[in-house]
């Protein structure tokens, strides 16, 4: 696994991002922790999609994951950013593990349906426990790393950096995996899944791999959602959330593993913007942006920057 | 590099809109500006959200006109002019959060007034803390919020839902001194499970006797009820206890109503204030509405509450309900304790501490009568509160012998948690 | 003498009332070419699909190098030594004609690595020495495919859609190789050309072949077996000349004036 | 019994919500998201006409009428435009494209209702209350329900008799068999494409004009209806009829049951039979068979 040039230039980029930070305003830099997060659900999203597979209760993991630091936090007083993410991780790569056994015999629409399903009956749980403030949710402490509280006016930028390494973690991982014999099997499950296992190869086993590893990156988004955010809701996991994180990864494209970061950057601006300009109206303007998106970049917004590159060679 | 540049043009992308966006309200010097949140998409709009923005924009309107009676006379805020910035309260958490650190940290705002939901209450709370920024919570009901901590920057100008229940309860005991049993029927969702925890609780210390018959708990918004009102009414219970609110209420209530649940059972509508007026022809005599506190026909008497009710129904004709009483209240109480910080700095704009300062432990009169911030040091306010039955009078829904349990009796003294309080017998 | 390398007893496979396959017995040589013939819905594709596992018998037993394969799924059995061609061909309709072979390729990198994550599609393929794309390029170039190397697949025309086909299924260098329909839906000028083609690449590989063919002109020239289909059955079995003359077969397959043409030829 | 009552009456508000959903889906291959917008729509419509109906004094029993004729007004209104102008250029595309763009029209159409309707709710109880309760086990119901139920059969009667007895039923069933040999055997796909998303939508639209009467119609009302209508059609198995009309029975009862002795399940019942059933049959109850031929 060797890192490549785009994702090293992205490092740069973000380390930069990440010098600049005193400069940036301090809501923007909340809005990049928050993109970063969303764009690890969608990373996995777009795994799922390079196997023609769409998932609508993606959001099942974000939550798991994000339920997982909560319970960390209140019942073993953990605020170890570390502990918190592994445990994180574990939990949905775990979950992911064993519903993979069912999921990954679906196609299709069913499988999106299906993963649906799970993820709205997480959310029926969820709202029932009272212990953990049923649909309001409860709220995360400060986190700490290695027994290291960051001060207030640092704890922004601790959690935008920490984000930004699992990020690119996340990113030369996935990114291996596409580059290897196993990510080409993606295209080839999506493509023609008779002729894939008369060439020797398991549509299914790999599917439930890409299901565990996207349930894993999800947890991990889900995770630095909630030390972000300070809260968590069942919401987290209900049927919209999922919707949103679809629409992310259409609006990014699949062209590369930078796309759902780019994807879940812009989604933040036009979702913003719309709040702020037509606060009566904003669904409108979201749902405008999504149906142009389809009808003019097919292929997401990451087709703009292949085509520049074509242009520059 | 191409990818360098793409990230940069979007990084510009961002920032313009933002710069664009501040620009949009570039604050005039002297100006107060005041984050409105509130929901102004999906089912909680039309019986909470757009009321009360409607009575935010007609406050602040009436404030920067120097039209209101006194003691809110000043022009403005302090003689400084108002500017509101509105915001849609709905979305996830996380969307609330972020759109709330844009409003404090890209509009720049002064001071935030909204929030209906409790979820969105828990999450924005530790927000406010962090920025320092003073934030009025002006309609969700979960006591949570300074039970579970102390806050320097967040504030609630009416009681929290444990009022709610505990009101009703006493309200049934004097109207129905010999219950014997009891059902509820309460969303699916924290809301409603905490009314009927509440309620339950309460009923159990004022009738020891009771028991409950069924607790039916739909998903929210629901919509389809028929199978519950079976269920309750083959219950026979004496009394029916509802948390319900928005479409919901209503769907329940042109539901019930023809299947007779009303003849066999007393009925309580916590919320059913916001659902009366335009239900007024259905809604049975003797049905029991409450309005989360001292406000919409449940306000008490007072030059100020007649011009208030006035003001408004002259405007969007129909009358206030209570979540426009919570808003207007909110309000008064921001622009009291920033006049009165302003006043102790000798004139000067006062700092977001002093504010907090000012307004700890103050007590004022809006037109829901006279509140005090009394509990989680001096954060949250209290107020009695007020149950009634409906009658019809000449076609016209009047409201009945209306009871007011002062604050006491209805909200737990500072220093211990609602659920402990009810629990030991509404004793400490 | 060669050994049976493939070994069927007592195939039976029915579609509701339909016998697609009864008591079919076929012991299969190493390195034998066999043709397979008969009329649409003789049970031609039923015995190649019960083979290749994607059908699996009522009853009967399937042998391959002594060991019972007759429960196995299509992938497993490809893994052991046993693929096939589609009388569809079942390409990446999306992809170019290189890319396809390097899907395949990349699949049997996949499995010499057991699925290790950490592999690159560029590094060598073990046990073949090369990387997938030399390998991809190298089985163009065999299938005389080169000039069709950057198409997409959708747009090819069916002869070259047929030889693409084979090529993958040959990319994991079967120990028998099953061909379904090869000349199916190309030009009568081509078919002779590929099935040459096609014949000269795969057996010098010494792979074993089974070829379901309607054209006896090919059968006979290619085949040094022939196993005739009729209602699910085999009725006839044994090298060309002889099972073409086969009253039945000639009765309800070739019909006489073709048979004679034919046989004569491959004297 | 009043479970039982309670159970079919909450079926046939099911199998009326979701029929429509499943119609376009067995025809068209679209998973359509915006059909809990029709469904709003319908309910608005229904407020508006019948509000007219009855301020205008016009006989209280023709309101029924009024109740359909809102529901094809918003149905057909509103439907085929979409489906000409926007749907048919992306049929090329995948399944889940096409579902994410009637996702973006359902996005746009809940705020287009609000802009035509304003947030504030709007009640139509009159045609509820006329047609007075009747009783069954000391329980009293109106007999709205009993015309609710009776719709819904209907409903299911006349798809079942268009789909097998007519021609156009017949070419319907040619175009779901196969859209590439219909549209070669000079079959005119596009308008039947065009007139199933327009029936598709009015069904929907009737479900929320026949709810109307029974509930406050308010923005977002729409929103349940969707992924409740998603777990029945998926249960019942994508585009099969009668696979809806199962689902939505058992969903009903199941539900019934659990409100009269489970209250607190309530919340999981719809999803866990809709995972329950997939687990088993992957495809739902019934499931239109795709075979592939190698």
């Amino acid at each position: 696994m060797s890192i490549d040039k785009p994702i090293f230039r992205f490092a740069v980029f973000l380390g930069c991002l990440l010098l600049a930070s005193p400069w940036l305003p301090q809501w923007a830099m909340f809005m990049i922790t928050i993109a970063g997060a969303n764009g690890m659900v969608v990373l996995g999203l777009m795994l799922f999609l390079r196997a023609g597979l769409v998932s609508f209760g993606q959001a099942l993991y974000f939550c798991v994951g994000a339920y997982a630091t909560g319970l960390m936090t209140q019942m073993f007083k953990f605020t170890d950013i570390f502990v918190l993410l592994i445990s994180a991780g574990v939990m949905s790569g775990v979950l992911a593990y064993i519903l993979g056994f069912l999921l990954a015999k679906y196609r299709a629409i069913f499988f999106g349906l299906l993963s649906l399903a799970f993820s709205m009956i997480l959310y029926g749980l969820l709202a029932k426990t009272e212990a953990l403030g049923s649909t309001d949710g409860f709220n995360i402490p400060a986190i700490t790393i290695l027994g290291w509280l960051p001060p207030q006016p640092l704890v922004r930028v601790t959690i935008l950096a920490v984000t930004f390494a699992v990020m690119l973690l996340c990113l030369t991982f996935v990114n291996g995996l596409l580059r290897s014999p196993r990510g080409l099997l993606l295209t080839a499950i999506r493509d023609n899944e008779i002729r894939t296992e008369y060439m020797g190869a398991s549509a299914q086993r790999t599917i439930h791999l890409i299901y565990v590893i996207a349930g894993v990156l999800a947890g991990l988004g889900g995770a630095l959602a909630a030390v972000a955010v300070g809260h968590i809701d069942p919401a987290m996991a209900f049927w919209t959330t999922s919707g949103e994180f679809i629409f992310i990864t259409i609006l990014g494209g699949i062209g590369s593993v930078l796309a759902p970061f780019l994807g879940s950057m812009v989604f933040g601006v036009i979702h913003t913007v719309a709040f702020a300009n037509s606060p009566n109206t904003w669904q409108m303007m979201i749902g405008l942006a999504l149906i142009a998106v389809i009808l003019l970049l097919p292929d997401g917004l990451w087709s703009l920057v292949s085509r520049m590159k074509k242009a520059r060679a | 590099m191409v990818l360098k540049k793409t990230v940069y043009s979007l990084l510009g992308t961002l920032l313009t809109s933002a710069t664009f966006l501040a620009q949009a309200q570039a604050p005039a010097p002297a100006e107060i500006k005041i984050g409105v949140v509130t929901f102004l998409s999906g089912p909680a709009a039309s019986p909470f959200g757009v009321p009360a923005r409607n009575a935010a924009e007609l406050m602040i309107e009436k404030f920067n006109a120097g039209a209101v009676p006194a003691p809110y006379n000043q022009k403005g805020i302090g003689g400084a002019p108002i500017k509101m910035v509105l915001i849609d309260e709905s979305g996830t958490s996380t969307s609330v959060v972020t759109e709330y650190r844009n409003l404090v940290q890209r509009e720049k705002v002064d001071l935030v007034v909204g929030y209906i939901s409790s979820g969105n209450c828990l999450a924005v709370a530790p927000v406010a803390e962090e920025l320092k920024t003073i934030t009025m919570l002006f309609d969700c009901g979960t006591p949570r919020i300074f039970e579970e901590g102390k806050k320097d920057y967040v504030f609630r100008a009416s009681n929290h839902a444990t009022a709610d229940s505990v009101g009703a309860a006493l309200y049934l005991k004097s109207i129905k001194p010999n219950i014997k049993n009891y059902g509820g029927i309460n969303q699916n969702y924290a809301w409603g499970q905490d009314s009927w925890k509440d309620f339950d609780g309460a009923m159990k210390v004022l009738f020891p006797q009771s028991k409950v018959t069924t607790s039916q708990m739909p998903k929210l918004f629901a919509g389809q009820y028929n199978a519950e009102i079976s269920a309750l009414m083959s219950s026979k219970s004496d009394v029916v206890h509802t948390s319900f609110w928005s479409g919901d209420l209503e769907a329940f209530i042109l539901q019930s109503v023809p299947r007779g649940l009303y003849k066999s059972s007393t009925v309580v509508l916590t919320t059913g204030e916001t659902a009366m007026y335009r239900l007024a022809s259905k809604i049975p005599d003797g049905t029991v509405i409450g309005a989360r506190g001292p406000y919409g026909v449940l306000a008490p008497k007072s030059a100020l509450n007649d011009w208030y009710r006035e003001n408004f129904t002259d405007r969007y004709n129909t009358p206030p309900n209570y979540a426009a009483y919570q808003m207007t209240h909110s309000l008064m109480a921001v622009k009291l304790a920033w006049e009165k910080a302003q006043a102790a700095n000798n004139g000067a704009r006062p700092t977001a501490e002093q504010v907090a300062a000012a307004m700890r432990g103050m007590s004022y009169e809006g037109p829901g009568g006279v509140h005090k911030f009394a509990l989680g040091n001096g954060h949250q306010a209290v107020s009695e509160t007020a149950y009634g039955r409906t009658k019809m009078v000449k076609g016209q829904m009047t409201i009945v012998d209306v009871k007011r349990f002062p604050a006491e009796q209805v909200m737990p003294p500072e220093g211990i948690k609602s659920e402990d309080w009810i629990a030991k017998g509404f004793k400490k | 003498m060669s050994s049976i390398i493939l070994n069927a007893k007592g195939l039976n496979k029915s579609f509701g009332a339909v016998t697609a396959a009864s008591d079919i017995h076929v012991a299969v040589e190493q390195g034998a070419c066999i043709g397979l013939i008969g009329t649409n819905g003789a049970g031609k594709t039923t015995f190649v699909n019960m083979i290749t596992g994607y059908l699996k018998p009522d009853s009967g037993v399937i042998e391959f190098d002594g060991r019972d394969i007759t429960d196995l799924i299509p992938r497993q059995i490809t893994q052991l030594g046993i693929s096939r061609s589609f009388q569809i061909p079942q390409l990446y309709n999306t992809m170019t004609a290189l890319e396809n072979l390097e899907m395949s390729y990349g699949v049997i990198s996949l499995i010499a690595h057991r699925g290790s994550l950490f592999t690159r599609t560029d590094d060598i393929v073990p046990g073949y020495g090369k990387t997938i794309r030399a390998l991809a390029e190298e089985s163009l170039e065999k299938f005389g495919l080169s000039a069709y190397r950057d198409k997409v697949t959708r747009v090819l025309p069916g002869g070259v859609r047929k030889l693409l086909d084979i090529a993958m299924a040959m990319a994991v260098r079967p120990k028998i190789l099953l061909l379904d329909e090869p000349t199916s839906g190309v030009s009568a000028e081509e078919k002779f050309d590929i099935m040459d083609m096609v014949m000269n690449v795969v057996r010098s590989g010494g792979t074993t072949v089974m070829f379901v063919e309607h054209d006896m002109e090919i059968v006979a020239r290619h085949a040094d077996r022939v196993l005739a289909f009729y209602d699910g059955s085999i009725i006839a079995d044994g090298p060309p000349q002889q099972a073409l003359k086969d009253p039945r077969v000639l009765k309800y397959i070739v019909g006489e004036s073709q048979a004679a043409s034919v046989v004569g030829e491959a004297h | 019994m009043v479970v039982l009552v309670d159970g079919i009456n909450y079926s046939a508000w099911l199998f009326l919500s979701a029929v429509g959903l499943t119609l376009i889906y067995g025809v068209m291959k679209i998973v359509n998201v915006a059909h809990g917008s029709f469904y709003a729509m319908g309910a608005y419509a229904a407020a508006s006409v019948v509000g007219y109906w009855t301020t205008n004094g016009f006989n209280p029993y023709l309101s029924y009428l009024a109740l359909v004729v809102a529901a094809v007004l918003a149905g057909f209104v509103v439907g085929p435009p979409i489906e000409r102008f926007l749907l048919r250029y992306q049929y090329e595309k995948d399944e889940v494209v096409i579902l994410l763009i009637t996702y973006g029209l359902f996005l746009i159409l809940e705020d287009v209702i609000k802009l035509i309707w304003g947030v504030n709710p709007y009640f139509v109880s009159e045609p509820y209350e006329l047609l007075g309760n009747f009783e069954i086990a000391e329980m009293s119901y109106p007999n709205y329900y009993l015309l609710m139920v009776g719709l819904a059969l209907v409903v299911g009667l006349m798809l079942l008799y268009v789909l097998n007895k007519t021609r156009f039923g017949r070419l319907l069933v040619s175009v779901i068999h196969d859209r590439e040999i219909s549209a070669a055997m000079g079959i005119d796909v596009g308008k039947i494409f065009v007139l199933t998303f327009g029936v598709g939508c009015s069904l929907a639209a009737l479900a929320g004009a026949f709810t109307a009467p029974t509930i406050s119609v308010t923005p977002g009302l729409g929103v349940e209806v969707i992924v409740l209508s998603f777990a029945v059609v998926v249960t019942g198995g994508l585009g099969s009829l009668p696979g809806v009309a199962l689902a939505a029975l058992i969903m009903g009862m199941v539900r019934a049951l659990c409100v009269h002795f489970a209250p607190q399940l309530e919340l999981f019942v719809i999803f866990s039979v809709m995972a329950l059933v997939l687990a088993f049959r992957p495809r739902g109850l019934f499931s239109l068979a795709e075979t592939r031929k190698i």
